[in-house]
């Protein structure tokens, strides 16, 4: 093995020898800083291996003696690791940037080199004082290399640099000083040992020595200097500050903290969060890609503080959460630098250049997601152990401020990512790709990935194989090139492979589960078929499809909370990006994702609270909650609320599901919609018998029938055919919802009954309104109109959807109104069920405008022409038409097994069947009798009128008595616009748009907020140098009281 | 949406040919008059076949005629008081509809200009067979007052078939009710068939009607 | 009113005021003072009402009389201003700026006489009749009778008598002059 | 199922009953509606004779297969709550097909005509059809709250929801009606039956001389016929609905046809003195007095 030593004689070697070189071999300069990198990258990543295999720490003696009478370095795991980390990050930012260093000259590429040495150094040195010289060194060569970039703001910045640096320095020399003075030793295990704060005075050399390493890592709010490196030097450069020196200093203050106290520990975890609070609340308002990368950078190095604060709690997951947290950032937040360095463009808005190339755009998308901590990536993993720990600690507060600080930043991370997939952009990709300029971000790119799988098999209880499904995704990817219909296929073929390994299963199991698989998959296959109908590659849209269906399945699966969250963390990603995909839909993409997000780190939450009360993340365990059961029922009800876009968490979901493609709408809305559905179910069949939860399940149940009544009145107002069936979704959600909190046996069928009934006919509204909307070229009514000469088959497809969805007899909608009926008498909810029933009548206004504006009235002129619906959406359509009426004709085949099912939870008060006669507490139904006696009730009454009028003429569409006159234009002929102009007079104010308001003032408060507080960074380097005192002599306050 | 000019004068530019463009892209022409008309000639109806059958549907006919709330002329303002207590038309199985679609009975009340003309031959098309026209005053029978007009018509029965006739200016309701009585008569006798005739000599009658309408922008038949 | 007409008269070139009664007056103007003179009337002397626009057909004369009326609302006083212009190719000043009701008289002095006010809005748009092919139906050579009985099938008439004629032969057969002697 | 010829005679039997009746009965409101102008008004057969008349007019015109099926769904509409809807208590055969369905079942088949109608009036292509369900439908959803609430107050007094055993649990005498057994229930009823037969001051569907003549506009000769005869029918049934609810039902005939003709004529009556509403007032209406009965109702009960 080569001593690592020689990391540090192979840097400064080649350093010396650089100066040797001709002025003019300048190439041949920057190829041998790069060999010696990654030689000094062999070495380390070999000493990992080899320490990863279980070898010992070694201890390297310089000069022969023994500390404290020398320097010694050690080579343990984690100094391994992260040397390595620097090392390659060293050679990666090399590479990227080896046109600049050649064009700079020999000098930069020896402070390039300097720089990588030193970083090594400061991980590897176990001495104080020599750490305090390569801090130095480092430091300086930073201003160096910061510097590069000669104009005003790099020069600026890197003045700004050295001084505060300088001022860091000096502390932390003093402090060193102090230290030594007391325990004889400048060897940080002596110091650490001889415990410093027992002797008088002892406090202040930590206080110095921690203070400065902290100020090293750029706390909030004395950080403006580390603002204007980042938005100033060379992105390149940025990318190893951020993630190599970082990643350093980080290791530092993890190698100082022992020599202090555990009331240290929760200064630093506290300035920690402010920072990664602070930081990220700042971030908001920031509209340049580096300085927000600044900011990003620096509220993670804040979470990496708090959880080193968090030490003495987290025992021994502290390493896992910290390294998998910590790597998430090194390699997103290197690549994201590079990304910004290729672009070439800093605002924000910009970056929409970047679709032009998919690989990065895909490469961004992964770097964003894997700072949020979205699976597969480490950082999900890291963030679940972190949250679950702190739980356990009853670190509330913490805990609610980290995913604070998280979501703070999703926000203005995936505002960005919105921007790069969907701003207008008008510009054209104008330089050319290098190479070496590749190479790092797609390489960080694919280790992320690796590093994500590999975080996994840490994780306990966690099953492997979803691996397998994110594999395949992968693959599917990378046929990106193919044509749509072979993707397609192999699409359909997965899902059905999936389906036909767990229905078989799941059916002599679990039924509500075999139900929701059903829904989930088989619906998923379905809407597949549609997308036959798509020409072209469709490049992007299979593998975010997959995604969602994968997270969907192992939703489903999922037997621990872990599994749980990773498969609703990756639904959520994946219909993120096919909601994202649709026409302007960036702004509901993100409000998407915001309310996911929120969504999910209740969850998040909730599984933490459940974990620490029972000791167990396995599903089953939530059962056993009892003390906190209000707030994590709270919690979780407002989780999956989110997806079910329950009223007040709704706002996203109309322009989502409006501007989403043909065939994504129904993915989204009959399906996606069920797996909140899914969710509140097994919450409470889990913690349903609670007493305290039906206290919330009464409130929930309220929230349900307001929602269902705001949904149909603001989907009565419409004019966009796809935002109408949006918001009807709202209203058919919040039906479910209901019908759920009721927590009774007739309630959760009719949930049951309602949601395999709106994955049916919303699926066959959405595919056929969507089908139209692609042929007739517009999502708006009222310029429709007429189409039943022309699509006689979706006409025929939406006549069932809406009998069946207003809840008409004889068709399968009526089940549920019955049930429901029964239901709520006999819950005794009688004002919420007039409530209910009242959106319920409301419905009839939306469906017929539906089917009037599009399909009856007025045929316009130029869709005089237009053809039928495409086959591939008329396949499914027609086979959910099929599934629909075998459920009308027949409901004792879906309510039989059913009611076996719920009596498993709610024995009592169950439907008795006779033949096709159900019997309720309250009423009867015989579904198959009234199917039969009106068929033929209604044949023989059609069968009377054509033996009376069976010559009538057939005449045009103008052929209408108009007083007298004749009708000139069919689009002044045809009523559409605002036909409900009356009801909205009367009954308007309901759907006001009170929510969105809400939700906007939020969202101007945070802005504000942050507007208010970014104006500290003034950009005066006197004033950075002053908050940086403020802030020592604030921790000296602090430590003195 | 751009319009192809047409070389007639009187041509309304909402029925003139025009270019269109379909959602897919593709041009076409439209033709209103052709594509948003019917242009489906009118039929003969045979009366039932069994005489007695068809003898108890004219009774029916004859005593449930719906009029056409439709005021051609000065006449009309003689046509509310059919309805007041004093006359009470309804006793008669007389009573008014909105639309032409339920009417049987078209009341021209009194003199017609050209432009009255074609809105009455429309709505006249668009009651149901059989159907039956009153022409009230002087006006319609010989142009009355008018008979020098340049825009008003002087035989009614050159334009639409017409059953009974009420001389006067203007006629009262009492002459109203006697011509429905005379209606009745016809209807029962089987002599309300005047919708078949109007049929039979379809030609003629439109050679007559766009003789005097010369911004003729309709099909042959508003059904 | 006096005073302010005669004052007006002579910068305006008005002729032939005539004081028809306390609150009505008629003047003629010459057809390239007439819209300056209106509206001078509207803005300084307050006829702010605009009344009625009329033609008369003088063929004899080869001449169209327009007839603008104006209304002083504070003082309930009329105004009529006519004005004769030629009859062949017609044509008149639009005064459709100071009223906007004027458009619709001057459309239909369109249609019916043919006098031509361009610029007026929707001057060319038929008012009343549709698909009218003649010679403007109200000038005087127009012969409605023919056009009638050419257009409308007139029904054959029975023979007419001179009302007076023939009741005095109904009534008082030969002695119809006697009676009225005899009354007298 | 098993095919009962006898039940199917009677249901026709019945059928035919209550279109006469039906018939007979709007020929006696217009007739009392005449009266109060002090006029003779229509003969006592004249629904008859209007309604052969318009079966036996020769022409008919058809815009496109919903017009045509649009008719078919009203009377199907109509024919098939007369079929749920038991007739006369006490004779199993003329309970008609009401073992098929509860009370819920009826109050969803309502829709049924209304959403047929709907689409054939709408594709027809009339505006005033347009406009006219566009009222409709809007009145209808405020007009139901009421009705729902003082049913949900009958399904808890008598404990069921089956229309058959709220019936039954009135027989007995006058004072065992819902009438006075729930009066309140009963006012928020009677009050959406006016909107439910939609005379003036609910009229503004068809409103005669506003938008002459709402939906029908363009429906004529058989349709028309088909769509008079489902009035007759509809109007009869609906009294039905209500007698059975709050009055008692009827045990014979004779007693069905004297309470559904006061049913109705309280329909009238208002008519008769009420002009008619503007559609954001006649939708708030029933969201104000008839709502706070409705809710009194259930609260009473709870």
């Amino acid at each position: 093995m080569i001593s690592p030593i020689h990391i540090i004689s192979i840097g400064l070697g080649t350093a010396f020898a650089l100066g040797f070189l001709n002025k003019k071999s300048n190439g041949l300069a920057v190829s041998l800083m790069l060999v010696a990198i990654a030689l000094m990258a062999a070495v380390s990543s070999s000493w990992f291996i080899k320490l990863y295999q279980g070898a010992e720490a070694i201890e390297v003696y310089t000069a022969g003696f023994k500390p404290p009478y020398s320097i010694n370095l050690r080579m343990g795991l984690n100094e391994a690791l992260l040397s390595s980390l620097i090392n390659l990050a060293g050679f990666l930012g090399g590479l990227y940037m080896f046109k600049n260093l050649k064009n700079t000259g020999k000098h930069a590429i020896m402070v390039f080199l300097v720089f990588v040495m030193g970083l090594n150094v400061i991980i590897l040195t176990r001495d104080a004082f020599n750490l305090f010289v390569f801090m130095e060194v480092v430091s300086i060569a930073t201003a160096g290399l910061i510097i590069l970039i000669q104009d005003g703001k790099s020069i600026q910045a890197g003045f700004k640099y050295m001084i505060a640096t300088g001022i860091i320095a000096g502390i932390f020399l003093l402090g060193i000083i102090f230290a030594y003075y007391f325990s004889g030793s400048l060897n940080i295990d002596d110091i650490s040992n001889s415990n410093l704060l027992a002797f008088k005075g002892g406090s202040v050399a930590v206080l110095m020595i921690i203070v400065s390493v902290v100020l090293e890592l750029k706390p909030f709010p004395a950080n403006g200097w580390a603002l204007d490196v980042y938005e100033a030097s060379d992105p390149g450069i940025a990318a190893l500050i951020s993630a190599a020196s970082a990643t350093a200093m980080y290791f530092v203050l993890f190698k100082l903290m022992p020599i202090a106290d555990l009331q240290w520990y929760k200064i630093i975890s506290t300035a920690g969060l402010i920072t990664f609070v602070g930081s990220n609340l700042f971030g908001l308002k920031q509209t340049g890609a580096r300085r927000l990368l600044g900011y990003s950078s620096i509220g993670q190095l804040g979470l990496l503080m708090t959880i080193l604060g968090l030490k003495p709690f987290l025992g021994d997951k502290f390493e896992y959460i910290a390294i998998t947290i910590l790597i998430s950032h090194y390699l997103a937040k290197a690549g994201l630098f590079w990304i910004a360095g290729l672009l070439k463009k800093d605002k924000l808005k910009d970056w929409a250049l970047l679709r032009k190339k998919p690989l990065f755009l895909v490469l961004f998308g992964t770097f964003v997601f894997s700072l949020i901590g979205f699976p597969p990536f480490p950082s999900f993993f890291g963030k679940w152990e972190l949250i679950m720990s702190l739980s356990q600690q009853g670190l509330y507060f913490t805990l609610a401020m980290i995913l604070t600080g998280s979501f703070l930043e999703g926000i203005y991370l995936f505002r960005w990512l919105g921007y790069a997939i969907k701003m207008e952009s008008n510009e054209s990709w104008t330089f050319k790709l290098e190479w070496n300029k590749v190479i790092p971000p797609v390489l960080f790119g694919i280790l992320v990935y690796l590093a994500g799988y590999y975080s996994s098999t840490f994780a306990e209880n966690f099953n492997g194989l979803y691996f397998i499904a994110l594999a395949f995704i992968l693959i599917i990817y990378l046929l990106d090139f193919l044509p749509a219909a072979v993707k397609n296929i192999l699409s359909i073929l997965s899902l059905a492979l999936v389906s036909w390994y767990m229905l078989p299963g799941l059916y002599s199991e679990d039924m509500l589960r075999f139900i929701f698989t059903l829904i989930f998959l088989v619906g998923g296959i379905l809407t597949f078929i549609a997308g036959f109908a798509y020409k072209g590659k469709r490049e992007g849209f299979y593998p975010v499809a997959l995604l969602m269906y994968a997270g969907l399945a192992i939703i489903i699966r999922a037997s621990t909370t872990l599994e749980f969250f990773f498969g609703w963390e990756l639904m959520t990603a994946g219909s993120y990006f096919l909601i994202i995909r649709g026409k302007k839909s960036m702004a509901h993409g993100l409000s998407y994702m915001l309310f996911s997000m929120a969504g999910a780190y209740a969850i998040l939450a909730a599984f933490g609270l459940s974990f620490a009360e029972t000791a167990s993340i396995q599903l089953s365990s939530l059962a056993a909650v009892g003390g906190n059961i209000t707030v994590i029922f709270s919690l979780l009800a407002i989780g999956f609320m989110t997806k079910t876009a329950s009223l007040g968490l709704h706002i996203w979901l109309p322009g989502a599901h409006a501007e989403a493609e043909s065939d994504v709408s129904p993915m989204v809305s009959a399906i996606l919609l069920k797996a909140g559905v899914f969710g509140l179910m097994i919450l409470m069949i889990a913690m349903g018998n609670n007493p305290e939860a039906t206290r919330v399940a009464y409130v929930l149940g309220w929230l349900g029938a307001l929602t269902a009544l705001v949904g149909n009145l603001a989907a009565a107002f419409q004019e966009d055919a796809k935002r109408l069936l949006a918001y009807s979704s709202i209203s058919q959600l919040g039906y479910i919802l209901f019908a759920l909190a009721m927590m009774s046996h007739l309630g959760w069928m009719t949930a049951m009954v309602y949601s395999i009934n709106h994955f049916l006919y919303k699926s066959i509204l959405f595919l056929t309104i969507g089908a139209v909307v692609l042929k007739v070229g517009t999502h708006y009514m009222y310029k429709m109109g007429g189409l039943i000469k022309n699509m006689p088959l979706a006409f025929i497809a939406v006549l069932i959807g809406i009998i069946a969805l207003a809840g008409v007899p004889p068709l399968s909608g009526f089940a549920g109104k019955w049930l429901f009926y029964n239901a709520v008498i006999d819950k005794h909810w009688y004002f919420q069920g007039v409530i209910v029933f009242f959106s319920g009548i409301i419905a009839f206004l939306y469906l017929f405008k539906l089917i009037y504006s599009v399909f009856l009235g007025q045929l316009k002129d130029n869709l005089r022409h237009v053809k039928d619906i495409s086959i591939w959406f008329a396949i499914p359509i027609y086979i959910l038409i099929i599934g629909l009426m075998i459920f009308s004709a027949k409901p004792d085949l879906v309510l039989k097994p059913l009611g076996e099912m719920i009596s498993v939870w709610y024995p009592n008060a169950g439907l008795s069947w006779e033949g096709g006669l159900a019997t309720a507490p309250y009423g009867y139904w015989n579904g198959t009798g009234v199917m039969i006696t009106i068929g033929i009730m209604f044949m023989a009454l059609l069968g009377w009128l054509l033996l009376l009028s069976s010559k009538a003429v057939k005449v045009g569409q103008f052929n209408i008595v108009y007083s007298a006159e004749a009708p000139q234009r069919p689009e002044t002929t045809h009523v559409s616009y605002n036909i409900y102009a009356g009801y909205n007079k009367a009954l308007g104010w309901m759907v006001a748009p009170k929510i969105t308001e809400f939700w906007d003032t939020m969202s101007d408060w945070a802005h504000s907020l942050a507007e208010y507080g970014r104006r500290l960074y003034s950009g005066n380097g006197q004033v950075y140098t002053t908050y940086v005192l403020a802030y020592i002599i604030a921790f000296y306050l602090i430590m003195i009281f | 949406m751009s319009e192809t000019k047409n070389n007639n004068k009187f041509e309304n530019p909402h029925y003139a040919k025009r270019e269109v463009t379909g959602p897919d892209g593709k041009q076409f022409i439209v033709d209103p008059i052709k594509d948003y008309f019917s242009d489906e000639r009118p039929k003969v109806y045979e009366p039932n076949s069994i005489p007695v059958v068809e003898k108890f549907l004219n009774w029916a006919r004859a005593e449930s005629l719906w009029v056409l709330g439709f005021g051609t002329g000065c006449g009309s303002i003689e046509i509310p008081p059919l309805m007041t207590p004093r006359f009470d038309a309804f006793r008669f199985g007389i009573q008014s509809r909105p639309t032409p679609r339920q009417s049987n009975v078209f009341i021209i009340s009194g003199y017609l200009a050209v432009k009255t003309l074609k809105r009455v031959i429309r709505s006249y098309e668009q009651m149901p067979s059989p159907k039956y026209v009153l022409a009230l005053g002087s006006c319609t029978i010989n142009g009355g007052m008018y008979f020098d007009s340049y825009n008003t018509i002087n035989r009614l029965d050159h334009y639409i078939p017409v059953d009974v006739y009420v001389a006067g200016c203007m006629p009262r309701p009492e002459a109203l009710l006697a011509a429905f009585n005379r209606l009745k008569e016809l209807i029962k006798e089987g002599k309300g068939e005047k919708a078949n005739e109007y049929a039979a000599n379809f030609d003629w009658y439109k050679e007559n009607q766009k003789k005097i309408i010369k911004d003729w922008n309709m099909p042959d038949y508003n059904w | 009113m006096k005073q302010v007409l005669e004052k007006l008269s002579a910068s305006f070139e008005i002729e032939d005021i005539v004081y028809q009664r306390d609150d009505l007056t008629f003047l003629s103007a010459k057809k390239e003072n007439l819209i300056n003179l209106i509206t001078h009337l509207r803005d300084i002397e307050g006829f702010s009402h605009f009344v009625l626009l009329s033609c008369v057909d003088w063929i004899e004369d080869d001449k169209f009389q327009l007839t603008y009326f104006l209304n002083k609302p504070e003082e309930k006083y009329d105004l009529g201003i006519r004005c004769m212009i030629d009859r062949k190719e017609a044509s008149m000043d639009s005064a459709h700026h100071l009223w906007k009701q004027i458009a619709t008289y001057q459309r239909e002095i369109k249609e019916m006489f043919g006098v031509d006010f361009p610029g007026s809005p929707g001057v060319d748009e038929p008012f009343i009749l549709e698909g009218w092919d003649n010679i403007p139906p109200m000038r005087r050579d127009f012969d409605t009778k023919q056009y009638s009985a050419d257009t409308f099938f007139p029904r054959e008439r029975p023979k007419t008598n001179d009302p007076k004629e023939y009741m005095k032969e109904q009534m008082h057969p030969g002695e119809w002059g006697e009676y009225r002697k005899e009354k007298k | 199922m098993d095919f009962d010829i006898k039940r199917l005679g009677f249901t026709l039997l019945g059928l035919l009953i209550v279109l006469n009746w039906g018939l007979l009965m709007s020929s006696i409101m217009r007739k009392l509606g005449a009266r109060v102008a002090k006029r003779y008004g229509i003969r006592w057969f004249q629904p008859w004779l209007d309604l052969v008349k318009n079966y036996a007019l020769r022409s008919q015109i058809s815009h496109g297969i919903m017009f045509y099926l649009g008719p078919v769904f009203r009377i199907g509409g109509g024919v098939g709550l007369f079929l749920f809807m038991p007739m006369i208590i006490g004779s199993e055969l003329w309970l008609n097909y009401s073992f098929h369905g509860d009370l819920v079942l009826l109050m969803y088949f309502q829709f049924f005509g209304m959403l047929g109608m709907a689409l054939g009036s709408g594709e027809g292509g009339h505006p005033y059809s347009a406009i006219g369900i566009s009222r409709g439908l809007s009145q209808f959803t405020t007009i139901e709250v009421p009705m729902t609430l003082a049913i949900i107050s009958l399904a808890i007094q008598y404990d069921t929801l089956s229309l058959i055993d709220i019936v039954k649990a009135q027989q007995g005498g006058f004072q065992n009606w819902t009438m006075w057994t729930n009066p309140v229930a009963t006012i928020a009823g009677m009050f959406s039956l006016l909107g439910a037969l939609s005379h003036s001051p609910f009229n503004l569907v068809k409103a005669p001389n506003e938008i002459p003549i709402g939906p029908p506009t363009e429906y004529h000769s058989t349709f028309l016929g088909v769509l008079q005869t489902n009035a007759a029918i509809l109007h009869v049934v609906e009294a039905a609905l209500f007698m059975n609810l709050f009055f008692g039902g009827a045990t014979n005939w004779f007693e069905f046809i004297l309470k559904t003709f006061f049913i109705y004529f309280w329909s009238v009556f208002v008519g008769v003195v009420f002009p008619r509403f503007r559609i954001e007032q006649s939708v708030a209406w029933f969201l104000k007095i008839p709502l706070v009965f409705g809710v009194l109702a259930i609260i009473l009960y709870m």
